[in-house]
């Protein structure tokens, strides 16, 4: 059962990555991105955070993609063209990118003996567990987390502000 | 322990925040087009705070708050006092470049402070999760400011590299954490190491640590993740490259010095011969990278990756002289590094009306002031005695040797030989008859910040060059506060 | 019926390298961001994993954070994104390349 | 008691002179008269040490040694010897005949210009003064900078490249004598000389011979460019050509000699030994070869350019034969050089100022003309040309005599030089002076040597007379030395020896 | 006399002459000038002469030393002074030629400009010439022997604006460093041997060591004499002393033919010590004068400008000397210098006269008849041609013979071809010289060619506008004419041999010196108040069974003499037409010996040119240029082309850099993973 269930959210995750690196049109990249972003939520409740798989689709799938197609549609962004601006991100890159997931793969196999399985619902975290950790001994982190928002929003206000 | 006190030990990163808060909430009550200048001066008060508060810190006991994500010690006041220089001087920089109304000048403040906070809290962070914080925070500043020369196409286009791949590099430097806390169940610097002894995936740790590099080696633009900087450097504004090019770098070696010798010691092995090689080739590259350049900041661009070489080299000594000597090295190449752009900002003003190394031909005809300080900052770059840049390098390099490094001294040194045809085609064009004055007149005359900003590194330079005395005293403290890499044993090193 | 957890790793290392592909090959700069934002569930999905392997909070809290910073980045680099397609009028990133040697 | 402050205040005069030229307003000659005031005031210090040197007792005097930075252990220990004291006072007296050389010839910027100059004294006097190595190698590096600037500001229409040249020849070997020096300083622990003399005539067999014998190799190799010794002269003839006189007058021959006689013999006699026979050779072949292009040289720096190389040569090769006398020679030899050799640069300066050309087929029948100029002219030549009871001779006569003993073929050689330096300075006089007046000379009016120029070349003259009939005066306190020295050497060569038998 | 004889002064007197004249002449009054070079060598003289009449109460060798000139070591050299008999004879010969060249040339010289400049030049020369006579040590020698080098080389080129002579004088000097490269390695070989420099030191050991045969001593003997062949003019160093005629007619009279030449010939006279130990370097000595005598000889025959007759005469003169030294007849040599410095140095002062009277003219073609208008200087000349002739009783014959006397008995084996090439040469001097005689004095004045030809750039040459007729010198030019006339006349007989009823008083004068220096000073001191006839025997003095050999020897070479005159008569007095026909009958050997046997060019072909050309394009040209300046270029470029190399991975986009990243990552990943382990790369 819970293997069934991260086989066809693993796939349909890999699907989306791969579909939005086929796609030429950014919505149906950003499309394809919500797809994998949902059924990563999924896969974190089969991890047993529920809370995490909540913020997920709601952050994730529902505030940023959003942002995303929003700016889009904004720049009425149209199909990419194919330009071969860069050889070296095929020559060098795509290699680079194999021989990462190479030996992540294989380290990740080699020691799966030493690392332990997941069975559903035998480790739940809570909202309690978390709001503990996070408001107790990450106090001074999260705290800090607004000063990034603050940054963010001073950010995007300078920049996207029309010259005068 | 008593709120209060938990407060000091974040009291500079504290009042920066405070006052880039200020800022924002003064900026609006300006009218539209009145100088900004007054919120430039604001923050200079409050960064000269933030640098008492960090000296006031060296008078409390040392030690955690906020349940051990957070800590003070030598070694975090020594970063917090630099950094707070740097931001020092950069707006100082600023308020003498930009125009009085230049647009959202007062954001650029505000930034100025809250990415200082950031950088503050990664040398300062005890949990890894903190470090990425700050280590965002100071990023995403940095980006933003990368892109303030709007008008020209080159703004936006240096800020989307550096916002693109610096993400692209955050994204391996979070996997990495992800590995550590694989490895080991935590992301709480201290605890790393001993859990790491029992772990039974320690090659998780390895992978993570390479991971962590790479995220590192990015932001101090350290060979092979050096691409960035060139490109980045010239698109955006003077006084900010002055300030990229130093505080977050300084910033990011200490997280890495905190990793590598508080949580990962055990690993040095493992770590030892991948930084010799990013040191070796950065120092290589960025030389020769800038041999023939004739822009001059994507030549000190280049410069900052053979430094980041350099400082690199420091590392792999495996002793606290080691990280005495790093500590050192970045505050002597913050110092110089600071006042050259200072010089270049104010003759270039904030969209670079001076590019090429060529334009500054004769710049000693029209201020002898100008052409003296960046000759000079430019002769510390390369090391010559009695200057912070040959001190820093001596010191760097006694390390390296006293552990058996003979090979990288040698590389090291050198390339600073290399160096030294770059940095003096500049010092001999200064002083060389000018051939077209347009440009040399269209400089404005030295500002009082300007002055300020000037006497500050000159001055650092010299001490650092002739009594380093007590800041090589404060960095072997924060040294020694870095153990138990400080036990590391020389001896495997040492072949 | 249990799941090693480095099935999960596993399947992150995909996505993450999948991430640094698209990268690589997309021209549009929104997708390249997308990218990123892909590698970072990639490092979420790796994070929970070992949240779960250690039963320990602290990994889904990182997660959290990832989050509040994916969205400030998007945040900021859309506005950049905007800032590029006034001064250019693309989105092309290979068109972006004023800057060389 | 000014014996405890003495070198310090000479080393730092300059420095202060400096400061205050740069706040000097540019107003008149003002800057001139009170940089000449400063160097005539250094040389009046420098005196103070022959004056105060106990001639009896060898090692170093005037010694001052304070603590300066705890970790990496750094002293600031200064001190001289019976070879650096008259170096000090070489460079004390050079002082302010440079100043005049430049009255003239700099009229712009000078404020720059005297600033660096006198940076420049500060640095050389440092580098002969100091005993702490790391110091010793600040003041050797800050040497560089002020001169490579000056050149670049100040030179002909090429300046600039030669000033990077110059820069890039001399710094890239002085980055491996640093390695050098934090080699030593990680197996010794300690930058002080005397110590690390101690330590490594002590202990220096338990350090590796490989390790022991490249360092003194990087050692040779940052001095041996600064002379320039013979393949290592590529950037001599540029910066002669394009540098100022009172530049010329300083970039070649004493800083890299001192440091060979005080490091390479003082700290690795054994290597030494073993490296002598290849600088003997390269010594001799520097000697010919500067002859033999000077004499077909055109431009007049250039040509004093290959002149110096041969003389300098003489030095290296009196200071590889490890004898007293030889020695004595070499020191007595740079001393004569750097006296001659800046006259010389200062006439031709003189004629520079006044017809604008180094081209030496553009002058001749001056002599009618400038009988003054005339005269200093050959005195200096023949000074230069090694004429008895003129200084040139008796450091030629000791170097020659002692390299004919330990080498008779090398020294035959050598000797040959004799003859082709007549030929070529000869020929340089013959050229300026004699014959038709040429085109240039009989177009120009142009007065003769000038009271300013008068007052800067007579002591000089007057001094090669005196070096020249004179010299146990300055050899008592030289021999003390280098006595040592040879000694050390030879101590060397008998260890050496007792290893060689082990070995086989 | 014991109290000091302030032997520095004679030197240093002439030097304060120098000093004067040199700083302040320029304004004084040439009377002026003239009078203090005058005192300046006079007061040397009346010393010198002082101390000859007190000579014999002189315990000899007599030093001095004044100071420490070199002490570095265990080498020392000192200034100090030392006189015996040879000295004396240097020095009286020295000042007292020199005086009466002073005076001469103040009226010589009286129409030139740089008078002033002049007279101090004379004075230094006296000041290194007294010096290089009266050192106790070969170093200090050595000051003299360069000094007068120097000396020469100023007054060569005087007239410096006449490239002539500045080229003459340069290469004079060129040429004798080319000797003094010899005298140093000589030195050094000295100093390696003996540790010392001062003749008494290096004398007394090679007399303590009689088994010191040949070996070093011969390398240090051939190494001086190249020393003196450069200073005396010998093969193969001569070419610079006919050039040196361009210098005025006084320093040619004083420097090239009474003084500074005969330096070498001192030199070997006073280290004869090392030359008796080598019988080669003796032969070679020999053999070298030898040659030089008739080779410079054979060039004089046909030389046309007067002066330079002389000066190859010079030439084969001090062939002569070397000659003697070559068969060890030291005495014999210094003998001769004494005799040579008076005729020779009249020749030169009345051929001045000459000139003098001529305003400048110097070719003989165009002089003649001027016996009557110039009585004086005509019948002073004529002592002088008769003197170096060799006719008895004039000095030259006595010198002379007894050379060629000495030559023969030698027990060298080398001695009877010596002795005939010194003979040959006599005929041959006898021809030149009483050419020289009748071509100008005799016959009818052929001054009217001067119109045809162009005269010499002689230094009046200045005033050939006002051309004034020919006229006798004045009585200052004219006294020393006549003084120096005497002693050519009574000056050999200071040496009439036994043979001809006199006892040689020079050389029983000279013989402590040249004799017993093989027992050390002190020795010898004591011998010569103890018992002097033992001295005295162990000279070579002929047995009386050989006085008629000597007797018959005389004979011959006056005979030869007269054959000279005779044929010179024949030629230029009886039939004046016959040198051109025979010039155009042997027309290769006349133009052979015109162009002095082509030697200067040869020199030219065969050694300057070829080290120029290797300086210019060899060394220069390909080297320097090429591999020095080359190599570090080519240095630069390939650092900055690997530079450019890597700029090439700046390609501005952003995709390709993050293809850079990925691979270093990649790269870091297995580094770490798979990677050295705790193995560190070096």
């Amino acid at each position: 059962m819970h293997l069934v269930l991260f086989f066809i959210f693993g796939v349909l995750c890999v699907a989306g990555a791969l579909n939005l690196l086929l796609q030429r049109h950014p919505i149906n990249s950003a499309l394809s991105l919500i797809v994998v972003m949902t059924s990563l939520a999924v896969l974190y409740l089969l991890l047993g955070a529920e809370f995490l798989a909540a913020a997920q689709v709601i952050v994730y799938s529902g505030a940023i993609m959003v942002l995303f197609t929003f700016v889009i549609m904004l720049l009425n962004a149209g199909e990419e063209e194919r330009t071969h601006g860069s050889k070296a991100a095929y020559m060098v890159g795509i290699p680079g990118a194999a021989a990462v997931l190479g030996i992540l793969a294989y380290v990740f196999l080699k020691q799966r003996g030493n690392l332990g399985v997941a069975t559903l619902g035998s480790y739940l975290v809570t909202t309690h567990d978390l709001s503990r950790l996070l408001f107790r001994d990450l106090l001074l982190p999260f705290e800090v987390t607004s000063v990034l928002i603050l940054v963010a929003i001073l950010g995007a206000v300078a920049l996207a502000r029309k010259e005068h | 322990m008593t709120g209060a006190a938990q407060i000091f030990r974040i009291l500079p990163e504290g009042i920066l925040i405070l006052t880039g808060v200020l800022i924002m909430l003064f900026e609006p009550l300006l009218a539209k087009n009145a100088s900004r200048k007054p919120l430039g001066w604001l923050a200079v008060l409050g960064t000269l705070v933030a640098l008492a508060a960090s000296l006031w810190q060296l008078q409390l006991p040392f030690g955690t708050a906020y349940f051990g994500t957070i800590q003070t010690d030598p070694f975090s006041i020594f970063f917090h006092l630099l950094i707070a220089g740097i931001v020092l001087v950069t707006l100082l920089v600023t308020l003498d470049a930009a125009a009085p109304n230049a647009e959202s000048l007062g954001e650029l403040f505000a930034l100025i402070c809250f990415g200082a906070s950031g950088m503050m809290l990664m040398a300062s962070a005890d949990e890894l999760l903190l470090v990425f914080v700050g280590l965002e925070i100071s990023s995403i500043s940095t980006y933003i400011m990368a892109a303030f020369r709007r008008k020209s196409a080159k703004g936006p286009e240096s800020a989307i590299k550096y916002f693109l791949l610096g993400s692209f590099a955050t994204a391996f430097f979070l996997y990495g954490i992800a590995l550590i806390f694989g490895a080991t169940g935590t992301t709480d610097i201290p605890e790393i190491a001993n859990l790491l002894a029992v772990s039974h995936v320690p090659v998780f740790g390895i992978i993570g640590l390479a991971m962590i590099l790479i995220g590192i080696g990015f932001k101090v633009s350290a060979v092979p993740f050096q691409v960035w900087a060139p490109d980045v450097y010239e698109g955006a504004p003077s006084p900010v490259v002055g300030l990229m090019s130093t505080a977050p770098k300084a910033a990011a070696f200490a997280v890495l010095l905190r990793v590598l010798y508080t949580a990962l010691p055990a690993l040095h092995n493992h770590w030892q011969p991948l930084i010799w090689w990013m040191a070796a080739l950065s120092m290589t590259v960025g030389n020769l990278g800038a041999l023939r350049q004739q822009n001059i900041k994507r030549m000190l661009a280049y410069s900052s990756i053979a430094h980041a070489g350099y400082l690199l080299v420091a590392f792999t000594a495996l002793s606290a002289d080691g990280i005495a000597a790093a500590s050192f090295y970045a505050a002597s190449y913050a110092v110089m590094n600071v006042g050259a752009f200072a010089v270049i900002s104010h003759a270039g003003g904030m969209d670079d009306r001076l590019t090429l190394v060529q334009d500054y031909r004769g710049l000693a005809y029209r201020s002898p002031l100008l052409a003296g300080s960046l000759a000079f900052f430019l002769i510390s770059l390369i090391g010559i005695p009695f200057t912070g840049g040959f001190f820093g390098k001596f010191y760097v390099f006694a390390s390296a040797l006293h552990s058996g490094l003979v090979w990288l001294t040698i590389i090291g040194l050198v390339n600073s030989g290399i160096a030294v045809y770059y940095y003096l085609r500049p010092v001999v064009a200064i002083y060389s008859k000018p051939v077209h004055s347009d440009l040399l007149d269209s400089i404005p005359a030295v500002t009082v910040p300007l002055l300020l900003a000037l006497v500050l590194t000159v001055a650092g330079t010299l001490i650092l060059g002739i009594a380093p005395g007590r800041v090589l005293a404060l960095a072997k403290a924060g040294a020694q506060t870095l153990t138990p890499a400080a036990t590391v044993d020389t001896t495997t090193a040492a072949r | 019926m249990a799941v090693p957890i480095a099935y999960y790793l596993v399947l992150s290392a995909i996505l993450f390298s999948i991430g640094v592909a698209a990268f690589l090959i997309k021209r549009n700069i929104i997708t390249i961001f997308m990218s990123i934002e892909l590698m970072l569930n990639a490092v979420n999905l790796a994070f929970v994993a070992f949240a779960h392997q250690w039963h320990h909070v602290s990994g889904q809290i990182f997660v959290f954070f990832v989050m509040v910073v994916a969205a400030a980045e998007a945040a900021v680099g859309l506005a950049i994104i905007i800032a590029i397609f006034r001064t250019r009028s693309t989105l092309n990133v290979d068109q972006v390349d004023l800057m060389k040697l | 008691m000014l014996n405890d402050s003495i070198l310090s205040l000479i080393t730092f005069v300059p420095t202060a002179g400096a400061i205050v030229v740069a706040l000097l307003p540019r107003r008149g000659k003002l800057i001139q008269w009170f940089t000449l005031l400063v160097t005539l005031l250094t040389f009046a210090l420098t005196l103070h040490l022959p004056a105060h040197y106990n001639y009896g007792q060898t090692g170093f005097q005037f010694e001052e040694n304070h603590a300066w930075i705890a970790s990496p252990k750094i002293g600031y220990h200064l001190g001289i010897d019976g070879i650096s004291m008259w170096l000090v006072v070489l460079v004390g007296f050079l002082g302010p005949l440079a100043v005049l050389a430049s009255w003239k010839a700099i009229e712009s910027r000078t404020k720059e210009f005297y600033f660096l100059f006198l940076l420049q004294q500060t640095a050389m006097l440092g580098v002969f003064v100091a005993l702490d190595m790391f110091l010793y190698y600040g003041f050797w590096e800050l040497s560089l900078v002020p001169m490579a600037i000056l050149i670049a500001m100040f030179g002909r229409q090429r300046g600039p490249q030669a000033a990077i040249k110059f820069f890039i020849f001399t710094f890239l070997p002085s980055a491996l004598l640093l390695v050098g020096l934090l080699w030593l300083y990680a197996k010794t622990g300690t930058f002080d000389f005397v110590q690390t003399q101690q330590y490594l005539a002590q202990n220096g067999s338990t350090l590796a011979p490989q390790a022991l014998w490249w360092v003194s190799l990087a050692f040779l190799a940052a001095f041996a460019v600064k002379v320039p010794v013979f393949p290592l002269h590529g950037w001599l003839s540029d910066v002669f050509s394009e540098a100022p006189t009172a530049m010329a007058m300083v970039v070649a021959g004493k800083l890299g000699l001192y440091s060979i006689i005080r490091f390479n013999l003082g700290l690795f006699p054994e290597q030494s030994r073993q490296i002598a026979p290849l600088m003997i050779a390269l010594a001799v072949i520097g000697i010919l070869y500067g002859a033999l292009i000077a004499l077909v040289q055109q431009d007049l720096k250039r040509f004093l350019a290959f002149s110096t190389v041969g003389h300098l040569s003489f030095c290296v090769l009196g200071i590889f034969c490890f004898t007293v006398v030889g020695l004595n020679g070499a020191v007595y030899q740079v001393l004569n050089h750097e006296l001659s050799g800046a006259a010389i640069l200062i006439l031709f300066g003189i004629l520079y100022e006044r017809y604008g050309t180094y081209d030496m087929a553009l002058y001749g029948g001056m002599a009618a003309k400038l009988p003054r100029m005339a005269t200093f002219y050959v005195i200096t030549a023949l000074s230069l040309v090694g004429l008895p009871i003129l200084n040139g001779f008796v450091g030629e006569f000791l170097i020659l005599s002692s390299s004919f003993r330990v080498h008779p073929y090398w020294g035959t050689a050598a000797t040959l030089g004799v003859i082709l330096s007549a030929a070529y300075m000869l020929t340089m006089i013959q050229k300026l002076f004699y014959g038709e007046e040429s085109q240039l000379v009989a177009n120009k009016n142009v007065p003769d040597v000038v009271a300013r120029e008068g007052v800067a070349l007579v002591p000089a003259v007057i001094l090669m007379l005196v070096l020249g009939v004179a010299s146990p005066y300055w050899i008592r306190a030289i021999s003390g030395a280098v006595s040592g020295l040879a000694q050390n050497v030879a101590h060397a060569t008998m260890t050496l020896t007792n290893t060689m038998a082990e070995k086989q | 006399m014991t109290s000091s004889l302030h032997l520095w002064l004679i030197p240093l007197v002439p030097f304060a002459g120098f000093l004067v004249n040199g700083l302040l002449g320029r304004r004084f009054p040439k009377a002026l000038v003239a009078t203090i070079a005058w005192v300046a060598t006079l007061i040397p003289f009346l010393q010198v002469l002082n101390i000859a009449l007190h000579f014999s109460s002189l315990t000899l060798p007599y030093t001095e030393r004044v100071a420490t000139w070199i002490a570095a070591g265990n080498f020392r050299a000192d200034f100090a002074f030392s006189l015996d008999q040879l000295t004396l004879i240097m020095l009286l010969v020295v000042t007292g030629v020199g005086f009466l060249i002073h005076l001469y040339s103040a009226g010589y010289m009286a129409h030139e400009d740089g008078y002033w400049r002049f007279f101090a030049y004379l004075n230094l020369f006296m000041f290194f010439m007294l010096t290089l006579v009266l050192a106790e040590n070969f170093l200090l020698m050595f000051v003299g022997w360069e000094g007068v080098g120097l000396a020469s080389y100023l007054l060569i080129g005087f007239y410096f604006t006449r490239d002539s002579a500045a080229k003459a004088g340069k290469k004079a000097f060129v040429v004798n460093r080319i000797g003094d490269f010899g005298f140093l390695i000589g030195m050094f070989l000295l100093i390696a041997h003996f540790g010392t420099l001062s003749f008494d030191g290096i004398f007394s050991q090679i007399a303590q060591h009689p088994e010191w045969q040949g070996g070093f001593l011969t390398a240090i003997a051939l190494f001086l004499v190249l020393g003196a062949t450069g200073k005396s003019a010998q093969i193969p160093l001569y070419v610079w002393l006919p050039d040196a005629m361009e210098g005025p007619t006084p320093v040619s009279a004083l420097i090239h033919a009474a003084t500074m030449v005969t330096a070498g010939v001192y030199m070997i006279a006073r280290s004869h010590a090392i030359f008796d130990r080598s019988p080669f370097a003796l032969s070679t000595v020999a053999i070298i004068g030898a040659a030089t005598a008739l080779f410079a000889a054979t060039i004089g025959l046909v030389q046309t400008d007067i002066k330079r007759v002389l000066a190859y005469s010079t030439v084969s003169q001090l062939g002569y000397m070397f000659l003697a030294c070559g068969v060890a007849a030291y005495s014999a040599g210094v003998f001769h210098l004494l005799t040579h410095a008076f005729f020779k140095a009249l020749l030169f002062l009345a051929a001045g006269s000459v000139i003098h009277a001529l305003s400048g003219e110097q070719d003989m073609r165009v002089m003649g008849g001027l016996r009557k208008k110039i009585p004086v200087t005509f019948w002073t000349m004529t002592a002088a041609v008769f003197a170096i002739a060799g006719f008895p009783p004039f000095a030259g014959f006595f010198s002379k013979d007894e050379i060629l006397y000495q030559a023969f008995v030698s027990p060298n084996p080398i001695g009877k071809i010596v002795w005939f090439i010194g003979l040959l040469t006599a005929g041959l001097t006898a021809f030149y010289m009483f050419r020289l005689w009748y071509l100008t004095f005799f016959g009818e004045s052929r001054a009217d060619q001067a119109a045809a030809h162009t005269p010499e750039p002689g230094h009046h040459a200045e005033k050939e506008e006002h051309k004034h007729p020919v006229h006798e010198s004045p009585w200052i030019m004219l006294a020393p004419l006549v003084i120096l006339a005497i002693l050519s006349v009574i000056g050999g007989w200071v040496g009439v041999p036994a043979a001809l009823g006199g006892h040689n008083e020079i050389e029983h004068f000279l013989s402590p010196v040249m004799h017993a220096q093989h027992l050390s000073f002190e020795q010898v001191s004591v011998a010569l108040q103890t018992q002097p006839q033992t001295v005295a025997s162990t000279t070579p003095e002929a047995p009386e069974g050989n006085h008629s050999l000597e007797l018959l020897l005389a004979i011959v070479s006056v005979a030869t003499a007269v054959i000279g005159w005779f044929f010179a008569h024949l030629m230029y007095f009886a039939k004046p037409e016959l040198p051109k026909q025979l010039a155009a009958k042997v027309h290769g050997l006349y133009s052979l010996l015109l162009n002095k046997y082509w030697i200067d060019e040869l020199y030219g072909a065969v050694i300057v040119t070829p080290v120029l050309l290797l300086s210019r394009y060899v060394l220069k040209g390909l080297f320097d240029t090429g591999v020095i300046t080359g190599g570090s270029l080519a240095l630069g470029y390939t650092t900055q082309g690997i530079g450019s190399l890597v700029q090439r991975v700046q390609s501005g986009n952003i995709r390709s850099y993050a293809g850079w990243l990925a691979i270093g990552a990649a790269a870091l990943l297995l580094l770490s993973y798979f990677g050295f382990g705790a193995h560190l790369p070096f």
